[in-house]
């Protein structure tokens, strides 16, 4: 199953990779999410992948079973979750100010920053 | 209290007053308020904590009083108190120089509780003495680092912070994702804990591709060649406070993760690791300066050194010796009061001159002499000229690498020292000397505040240069307990009682 | 008698799972090609009903009540994505509005 | 959207969302849940207000503004270290308060300062993503 | 009075020195002057009871742990450079303030700061025994002499200058200060004593060669030896005063100062007194050539100075105690004479307003002091007799005949020697005594602050000439000693009889008279010929400027060339290669858990429809379509946790799911949600390339992490403490509130500030009907 | 008893299982987009209902009864008006319908565009 | 839904009402499964206009959702008048009988829970 798991790992990181590559703003957003969904899947498989028991202690008793998931890679992609939430809502945010006010999120079309007291003109365009 | 949790406050303090600010969001004149308490406080806690640092040792608290591997510990040794410390005066010299420059709307956008929120991501970066934490505190820096950036809303702000998004998100994710491994291999987070366990470990393919992520991780954060991309793409469309305190520590938190990282937990030693460190640092310096060697907009020149200093920090990391390191620890917090300081320049230089655009500002010689003689010093102290701040930070960097051997390393630091030279004489001459091409109507004297700042820093910068021996044996003390960690470890490890047990009981 | 009935409802359990995957594939297949976002937003929508459906019978393998709870919190918020879904498609007028 | 049937459900299912958020939110430490979920949950209900009314519908719902919300819940997980620090000399350490077999104290005030936090937060992104809309 | 006290009172005075100056207005160069006179006076005073090579050395703490101290010590070489410093900084003060009477207060005032922390820098490089300190001041003369030189700063050619010299200065600096951490290195302290004393030490190091091209380096960019001989005749764009002090007496020969203190400790490096002779003739020649191609006051002056230098870097290349005394004797005379023109050549300027030797003439009658001064330091430059330059030209070739180093030194002395008799000719003859003033052409007079410090100097070179033993001899005697390191006699007298160094200093000026008449017609033939010009004069300096230029700019529009796509790929694709090279490196064991062991048939079709949506997700062109593969991915982990134990987990990724599909639905909906692809298909490849790079490394790491066991420790903490003590069930989350509560309060600071930074990003503008 | 309530509990977990697969295979097969959204809504939900059933009867505690018996309300609740908003947005929108062959005024009522926003889409802007 | 509506008669009615939409709802997911599971699934489909009789926006909502689930049928939309609501029909063959079902099913009933 390990096998599986870590293929399948990483391919998405893969495919995040390559979202993330794109030159469209929502794409990198996208390929994002789908990169973090792959490193929390990480995190996952990096506190083994085992049991089907959730890491709730049974009422009556006062410790969890031996048998439970690990809790503690549960806790942190929780917390990564999260994180990752935000900072593509973040994201997202950005693209839609930046469409607002720029008028594009095509990185080809996105050269406002970097053309300011450029000392590239004239025969040496940019790109 | 106060006191045992010393190291706690550096960071609970910026974040209270963040909370506090975003309760008064509607309010501006209770969020100023609030955040001058809090610049304040925060500056007297970070002192704190180096007193305490330096007179007792290494302070490590545990959060929720679960002992170390098992609940998250905030640990403040010499290296990781001097960069709170220098983080406070930071915060209060921007915060200084904010008074002049923080417009209504920005203010209305949010910018004292995102102010204070990167203050407490920063501290708590480097104080905390856990690697998933750590990466708590790369985010809440890195949203609140962005939301500064944009925070005038204008098209060159968007347009980097885009930029700054993508690759600081990519970084941010690999980090996780080394984090994730160190964890699969190691089975502990904490890393005072993981410097124990991982040499019983042995070494894996894991644990190497681990540590190469966090190398690139932290590399993309700091700025390294050939990752720094995003920061001359976005630096300079923020507003100058902003960009000063970024220049001024966003960056060293990467580097200062890479210190402890490569130190605590991995060597650089043996591991393949210090060959490319040594080919980053000789590339982040050249490239880096030569950015800057060819820009107009004082803004753009001055991230491209950022960069190109970053260097010169890894080169101290990529010697690895305690001298090495020594001096990289001097180099970052000479750097960080330098940039800093170079930034709130610019913003002086916009503000009396009417624009960032060397090529059309000039004549400030003679309507602002004062700004002249307070530019020197900085741009100075950045090129190496003795005996200010940078000359030492060189001398130690550069003396190090020769004597660990590294000697090209040294002659590529120097070579840059030239060009960094050049572009700074550059700025003077283009703002300083020559006579503008055309009046500009929209210089204006530059405000009281803003001067108060710049000389803060620069007196700083003067008396670290003059009176270097503190500062030097500081950061060697502070060095030798980076390659010798093993007080650290005990402090996280040895110092509360084992397990928890004042937990043990519950109270009635 | 009651634990081999017992675990020969774990397995029956189990193999429902399995069996769920089936239209599981199926609804994804819809929602890759399309052809239209109507087409996928409804499979996407369906695909509220399968996850309660494995979260209650993950219960069932368990004998955990936990799982149920989650079957009940997506019952509940998936609702939010197919409003919005639902409002993007109807209010989207053209390439750019 | 100016659906009659869905604007006609909204507060009845706002109404339940919130209820269920603040269960979800309670019983979190013993069982799935929590402040986080409970956030989420509770500002999902104020999304569908928010899509079926309008968004000025969903704010005036609030009363309190989002972002001051959000830094309520911020002061209150502070805050609820505070007793640790003052009692046991560690930030964070939680104070407990026991009937029998019932446990509460300050780790549910954290809970509840994470469940601010959160639907203050998610709720200030949707009220502002659905604002500027051109109506269908 | 200890050595410390003078350079404070030295910087001290240079601090208060601007304020002072602006409140005493004209008088100012007058009082100011007592600051280097009295310096001059305690130099003397500290200095005079030195015998042979003596030295006092004063201890001075600075940086313990680095080892580094600010010692310093006071020999009779240093004492003569003091001497030189301080008393033609004397005059140089007067001199400037009388320069500058005219011109607005506040630029006469920064000049003299100016020029008196010039002064006070070169006094501390001198007076430094630490290579550190010398280091530091020589840097700082460095920094001022930019500052002196850009001093009219509106124009772009003294911009120019000064960013040349300080290229060229620092950059020597530069290696210098790499020179210096190399002997610090090798020789164990930053000492220069000790250096002079350990040279066996330092030639016995494999750093030697390195050291030596170094310390080279940073002599030859100060004193202006070819090939860095350019920077010099451009200084002087700087006031006239500056160019005197500047060319005349001292900074540029700092590097002459190193040069002969590092005699000693390079003792047994025979290459190094070589390398000196040939750079040193070269310079000479060179610079010979080019004097007689200007037409300039200043820039002919220059470049005799150059000319001068190449002599002084010949003679200390030379072997023998004469050719120590020779080299004291020379510098000395040569401070006295060219600080003299230079003065002169500042008035002539002054007064005419035109600064071509071919345009100033007569000037005999307007200013009668200066044109006296003019001739008497002409004489001293075409070292005739009765002058101190003729003592000095006598040992001079006396050396060189002694030393016996070959034709070339020989050749390279005798026809500098005849260019300074053409060129002192040129500037002194031709301008005062020669032709006629023309009507009117005068504007400013001469003043005494004006014609002061010329007259002094020249009565001096005369003076000491005629009575060589009064002051001479206790003078140059120690600084020669010091510079041999024993004491050494010398006795230095106007007539030495029929020597072959009288015939050699006959023939000199007999060609030097040649030279002078020839010259007009030599001016106008060198003049057209561009290519030694341009092979001279600074265009090396020039295409390697402009060619370090053009490679930054190259680089940073190759690297920061504004394409978001390739900042990625580059950061992608680095990191790609830095693991590589890390894994190659490392080389660490290759122990991988593979198996299908366990294998449970639901996850691992959820597995799949996660990979294919993902696949799905990166050929999509429409972006909701891509939403709600990323969708499927979403929903994919969340089905993982459920059917893998974490219940908290599936609900929390189903609800951010939801919400983020929310939110993106937002997005989209205010978007073309088709947007063309600008990737072409070429960078499709790299791209897709680098994925599947990134994927391997992912694969590799997680293959080997499963290889071994996971130490389980705090989850057992967690599991057994739980409930009993953070009274929870839920043990994810008991941690989150409890064990790593830290991490949630970060987390949920993330969310708020997240929803701050939105909430003022998607604010709308002064619309006004926005609840704030 | 109990196994009668296992047993009924199996059987309503199988049925809920083949709804899901008729919804599923629905959601396929079916031609246009209100056509799938009719099995999406009714079969999916009956199917998931069905299995929460099942499992309650399974579990048979208290708790697990009245979380199961929320959730099956939820997904009544939710449910038809996910299918009512999807529906509409997709007529509104223009989805592609071949399977409708009557709008029964509806487009008048609350318009139709020419095209399916995929479409509409794709036009250069 | 205000506290008028939880007198015990209504609360029988609503009762009832849960049945038969129980019921309806199995037949109607058998009758989709059906067509699922049919070899050939195309079929005709359309919009009917229904004309309601109800006054309140709840009961308006109440009944387009209970038609949604009940066989062949979703309301996609109610008039700006609430007077029409319009229903997509799996099957179009008898749109009559369609809407006689909804109104002897739910409408009346609901009438009557509204009172």
């Amino acid at each position: 199953m390990n096998l599986i798991y870590a293929l399948a790992i990483a391919l998405l990181t893969g495919c995040g990779v390559h979202m993330l590559l794109s030159r469209h703003v929502v794409r990198i957003i996208l390929g994002v999410s789908l990169l973090s969904a792959a490193v929390n899947l990480v995190i996952f498989y990096s506190g083994r992948i085992s049991s089907t028991v959730p890491p709730v202690i049974e009422p009556g008793s006062s410790a969890l079973s031996e048998a439970a998931a690990n809790p503690l890679p549960q806790a942190l992609i929780l917390t990564a979750i999260v994180i990752g939430f935000a900072l593509i809502a973040f994201a997202a945010a950005l693209a839609l100010q930046a469409q607002r006010s720029i008028g594009t999120l095509d990185n080809a079309g996105l050269d406002v920053a970097e053309s300011l007291g450029t000392p590239f003109d004239g025969p040496e365009k940019r790109r | 209290m106060l006191l045992a949790q010393a190291v706690l406050w550096p960071v609970a303090i910026p974040l209270a007053t963040a909370a506090l600010a975003a309760c008064c969001w509607q309010r501006l004149a209770a969020q100023r308020a609030i955040s001058a308490a809090g610049v304040l406080l925060m500056f007297a806690a970070t002192l704190l904590l180096l007193w305490q640092v330096r007179a007792e040792g290494v302070q490590a608290v545990q959060f929720g009083g679960w002992a170390a591997p098992f609940g998250v510990s905030f640990v403040a040794d010499r290296f990781s108190a001097a960069m709170a410390a220098i983080t406070g005066l930071m915060a209060f010299a921007t915060w200084l120089f904010g008074q002049a420059d923080i417009r209504r709307r920005e203010e209305r956008a949010g910018f004292h509780p995102l102010f204070h929120g990167m203050l407490a991501g920063v501290n708590g970066a480097f104080l905390t003495g856990d690697i998933f934490n750590l990466y708590v505190w790369f985010e809440v820096m890195l949203i609140t680092a962005m939301g500064l950036l944009v925070i005038g809303r204008t098209r060159a702000q968007l347009d980097g912070v885009l930029k700054y998004a993508v690759l600081n998100l990519f970084s941010t994710l690999i980090f996780l994702m080394a984090v994730a491994l160190l964890y699969g291999v190691a089975g502990t987070l904490n890393m005072a804990d993981l410097a124990v366990v991982l040499p019983q470990a042995g070494p894996s393919l894991t644990l190497t591709i681990s540590a190469l992520l966090l190398l690139c991780g932290f590399g993309i954060k700091a700025g390294y060649f050939p990752l720094f991309f995003w920061l001359p793409a976005s630096y300079h469309t923020a507003s100058i406070t902003v960009a000063a305190i970024f220049a001024g520590l966003l960056t060293k938190v990467g580097v200062y993760a890479c210190f402890r990282v490569f130190t605590l937990i991995f060597t650089v030693e043996g591991s393949g690791l210090r060959e490319i460190l040594a080919v980053m640092a000789a590339c982040t310096m050249l490239f880096g300066v030569f950015g800057a060697a060819v820009q107009w907009d004082v803004r753009r020149i001055l991230s491209f050194h950022i960069v190109s200093q970053i260097g010169y920090m890894l080169l101290g990391l990529a010697v690895a010796t305690p001298a090495a390191l020594a001096g990289g620890i001097f180099y970052i917090i000479h750097h960080i009061v330098v940039k800093a300081n170079l930034f709130l320049l610019a913003g002086a230089i916009h503000r009396a001159s009417g624009t960032f655009d060397l090529r059309q500002s000039g004549g400030l010689m003679r309507r602002s002499p004062l700004l002249a003689a307070l530019f020197l010093v900085p741009a100075l102290s950045l090129g190496g000229i003795p005996p200010l701040s940078g000359f030492w930070a060189k001398f130690m960097v550069i003396d190090a690498s020769f004597r660990g051997g590294q000697g090209w390393l040294a002659a590529v630091a120097l070579v840059t020292g030239i060009l960094t030279l050049y572009s700074m004489t550059k700025i003077w001459m283009e703002a300083f000397w020559k006579d503008p091409l055309m009046p500009r109507p929209t210089a204006r004297a530059v405000p009281a505040p803003m001067l108060a700042a710049i000389a803060l820093l620069a007196a700083v910068t003067v008396a670290i240069g003059l009176q270097a021996e503190p500062f030097v044996a500081y950061a060697q003390s502070a060095a030798q307990a980076l390659v010798d960690p093993s007080d650290y470890i005990a402090a996280v490890l040895g110092a509360v009682p084992a397990e928890g047990g004042a937990m043990a009981e519950p109270r009635p | 008698m009651m634990a081999t009935l017992s675990s020969l409802f774990d397995w029956l359990s189990t193999a429902l799972i399995l069996l769920l995957m089936v239209p599981l594939g199926m609804a994804c297949i819809r929602m890759l090609n399309g052809p239209g976002y109507a087409d996928r937003f409804v499979a996407l929508d369906m695909l509220t009903g399968l996850a309660v459906a494995i979260a209650a019978l993950v219960a069932s393998v368990t004998l955990r009540r936990e799982f149920l709870d989650v079957a009940f919190g997506i019952s509940l918020i998936s609702f939010v994505a197919t409003c919005a879904l639902a409002a993007f498609l109807e209010r989207k007028k053209g390439p750019r509005g | 959207m100016n659906s009659l049937i869905l604007s006609a459900f909204s507060r009845f299912l706002f109404a339940l969302m919130l209820v269920v958020s603040l269960y979800i939110l309670y019983r979190g430490h013993n069982d799935p849940g929590g402040g986080f979920v409970g956030g989420l949950m509770a500002a999902a209900g104020f999304a569908i207000l928010a899509m079926a009314d309008g968004v000025q519908a969903a704010r005036r719902m609030v009363r309190v503004h989002p972002v001051a919300l959000m830094g309520a819940g911020l002061v209150l997980a502070l805050l609820s270290g505070l007793p640790g620090l003052v009692n046991r000399g560690s930030f964070l350490a939680h104070w407990w308060f026991h009937a029998g077999d019932f446990h509460s104290g300050t780790a549910l005030a954290f809970d509840i300062g994470v469940y601010l936090a959160v639907l203050g937060g998610i709720l200030a992104l949707i009220l502002r993503f659905y604002e500027e809309q051109p109506e269908a | 009075m200890p050595l410390s006290a003078i350079l404070w009172i030295s910087f001290l005075g240079s601090a208060l020195a601007r304020p002072l100056a602006l409140r005493l207005g004209q008088r100012a160069g007058w009082v100011l002057a007592i600051l280097p006179a009295s310096l001059f006076g305690l130099l003397w005073i500290a200095g005079s009871g030195l015998e042979g090579a003596g030295a006092i050395v004063e201890e001075v703490a600075w940086v313990p742990s680095l080892g580094i101290t600010l010692d310093l010590r006071l020999d009779g070489f240093s004492r003569l450079f003091g001497l030189m410093i301080t008393g033609i900084g004397t005059l140089v003060t007067i001199y400037a303030g009388a320069y500058f009477a005219d011109k607005p207060a506040h630029k006469g005032a920064s000049f003299l700061a100016l020029i008196l922390l010039f002064m006070s820098a070169m006094l501390g490089t001198v007076l430094s025994d630490s290579l550190i300190g010398l280091y530091v001041f020589w840097e700082l003369t460095s920094l001022v002499s930019f500052l002196l030189i850009g001093f009219d700063s509106y124009k772009a050619s003294a911009r120019k200058a000064a960013l040349q010299s300080l290229i060229v200065t620092a950059g020597g600096g530069l290696a210098l200060f790499a020179g210096i951490l190399l002997i610090g290195m090798e020789l164990g302290s930053f000492s220069l004593s000790n250096a002079m004393q350990n040279s066996a030490a330092l030639a016995a190091s494999p750093w030697c060669g390195t050291i030596m091209v170094l310390v080279l380096l940073g002599a030859f960019t100060k004193s202006a030896q070819v090939p860095f001989h350019f920077w010099l005749p451009n200084a002087m764009e700087a006031p006239t005063p500056a160019s005197a002090y500047l060319h005349s007496a001292t900074m540029v020969k700092l590097g002459v100062y190193l040069l002969a203190r590092f005699d000693l400790a390079f003792a047994q490096v025979p290459a190094f007194g070589t390398a000196l002779i040939v750079f040193g003739g070269l310079t000479v020649l060179v610079a010979s050539v080019r004097a007689l191609s200007r037409t300039g006051y200043k820039a002919v002056l220059a470049q005799s100075t150059v000319s001068s230098l190449g002599v002084l870097v010949l003679l200390i290349g030379l072997e023998g105690p004469v050719a120590a005394t020779a080299t004291v004797g020379f510098m000395l005379a040569h401070a006295l004479y060219k600080a003299t023109l230079f003065f002169c050549a500042g008035t002539a300027i002054h007064a005419t307003g035109r600064t071509s030797l071919v345009e100033i003439n007569g000037l005999r009658r307007a200013l009668p002091v200066t044109a006296v001064a003019a001739a008497l330091a002409a004489v001293a430059m075409a070292g005739l007799p009765p002058t101190f330059s003729f003592i000095a030209k006598e040992y001079l070739f006396e050396a060189q005949l002694e030393s016996g180093s070959g034709w070339f030194a020989l050749v390279a002395l005798v026809l500098g020697s005849a260019v300074f008799v053409a060129i002192a000719g040129i500037v002194s003859l031709r301008p005062f005594f020669l032709g006629r003033s023309r009507e009117g052409a005068v504007h400013h007079g001469e003043t005494p602050g004006l014609f002061l410090g010329p007259a002094v100097l020249a009565t001096l070179g005369l003076l000491l000439g005629l009575l060589p033993g009064l002051a001479v001899a206790p003078l140059l005697g120690p600084a020669a000693s010091a510079l041999v390191g024993q004491a050494l006699p010398v006795s230095p007298a106007l007539w030495h009889g029929l020597t072959p160094m009288l015939g050699l200093s006959a023939l000199a000026v007999l060609l030097g008279l040649a030279l002078y008449l020839l010259w007009p017609r030599l001016l106008a033939r060198l003049a057209h010929l561009d290519w030694l010009d341009r092979l001279l004069g600074d265009a090396g300096y020039n295409h390697a400027f402009e060619g370090v230029l053009a490679l930054a700019r190259r680089c940073t529009l190759v690297l920061q060339n504004g394409d978001q796509r390739r900042y990625t790929a580059t950061v992608v694709g680095a990191t790609l290669l830095v693991t590589a090279v890390g894994l190659v490196l490392a080389a660490p064991p290759l122990a991988i858990d593979l198996s299908l062991e366990g294998l449970r048939l639901a996850p691992a079709v959820v597995v799949g429809l996660m990979v294919a949506a993902g696949f799905a997700a990166t050929r999509m062109r429409s972006l909701p379509a891509a939403l709600v593969a990323v969708g499927i991915v979403g929903f994919g982990s969340a089905l993982l946790f459920l059917l893998n134990g974490a219940p908290d987990l599936a609900m929390t990724q189903f609800s951010v799911e939801a919400l983020l599909v929310v939110i993106l639905a937002a997005l989209l909906l205010q978007l073309p949600i088709r947007p063309p692809s600008t990737r072409s298909a070429g960078e499709r490849r790299v791209d897709a390339l680098l994925a599947g790079g990134f994927g391997l490394v992912t694969f590799a790491a997680l293959a080997a992490m499963t290889a071994a066991p996971l130490d389980l420790r705090l989850t057992e903490f967690f599991a057994a403490r739980s409930y009993p003590e953070a009274f929870g069930r839920n043990v994810v989350n008991v941690i989150l509130v409890d064990f790593r509560a830290i991490d949630t309060l970060g987390e949920i600071a993330v969310v708020a500030f997240a929803a701050m930074a939105v909430w003022g990003l998607l604010a709308r503008r002064a619309k006004g009907k926005e609840p704030t | 008893m109990t196994t009668l309530l296992l047993l009924l509990a199996l059987a309503a977990k199988f049925l809920g299982v083949v709804f899901l697969f008729a919804a599923a295979l629905g959601v396929l097969r079916f031609a246009d987009p209100f056509q799938r959204m009719h099995a999406a809504t009714k079969a999916g939900t009956l199917g998931a209902g069905f299995v929460i059933l099942g499992v309650v009867l399974e579990l048979q505690r208290t708790d697990a009864t009245l979380v199961g018996l929320c959730a099956i309300l939820f997904l009544l609740l939710t449910i038809p008006i996910s299918g009512h908003l999807l529906g509409r947005a997709a007529f509104v929108s223009g989805a592609l319908a071949p399977g409708l062959d009557d709008d029964g005024a509806l487009a008048a009522e609350i318009g139709r565009a020419k095209k399916p926003l995929e479409q509409r889409a794709r036009r250069k802007p | 839904m205000s506290l008028r509506l939880l007198s015990p008669p209504r609360l029988a009615g609503m009762a009832v009402l849960a049945v038969v939409f129980l019921a309806e709802l199995v037949k109607s997911s058998v009758f989709v499964a059906r067509l699922a599971f049919a070899r050939d699934p195309r079929m005709r489909s359309g919009i009917i206009a229904y004309p309601i009789a109800l006054r309140t926006e709840f009961g308006t909502a109440m009944l387009a959702n209970l038609i949604t689930l009940t066989p062949g049928t979703c309301s996609l939309h109610v008039s700006e008048d609430r007077r029409t609501l319009y229903i997509h029909a799996l099957d179009i063959t008898a749109p009559e009988e369609i809407i006689a079902g909804i109104r002897t099913a739910f409408e009346d009933r609901i009438r009557r829970i509204e009172g």
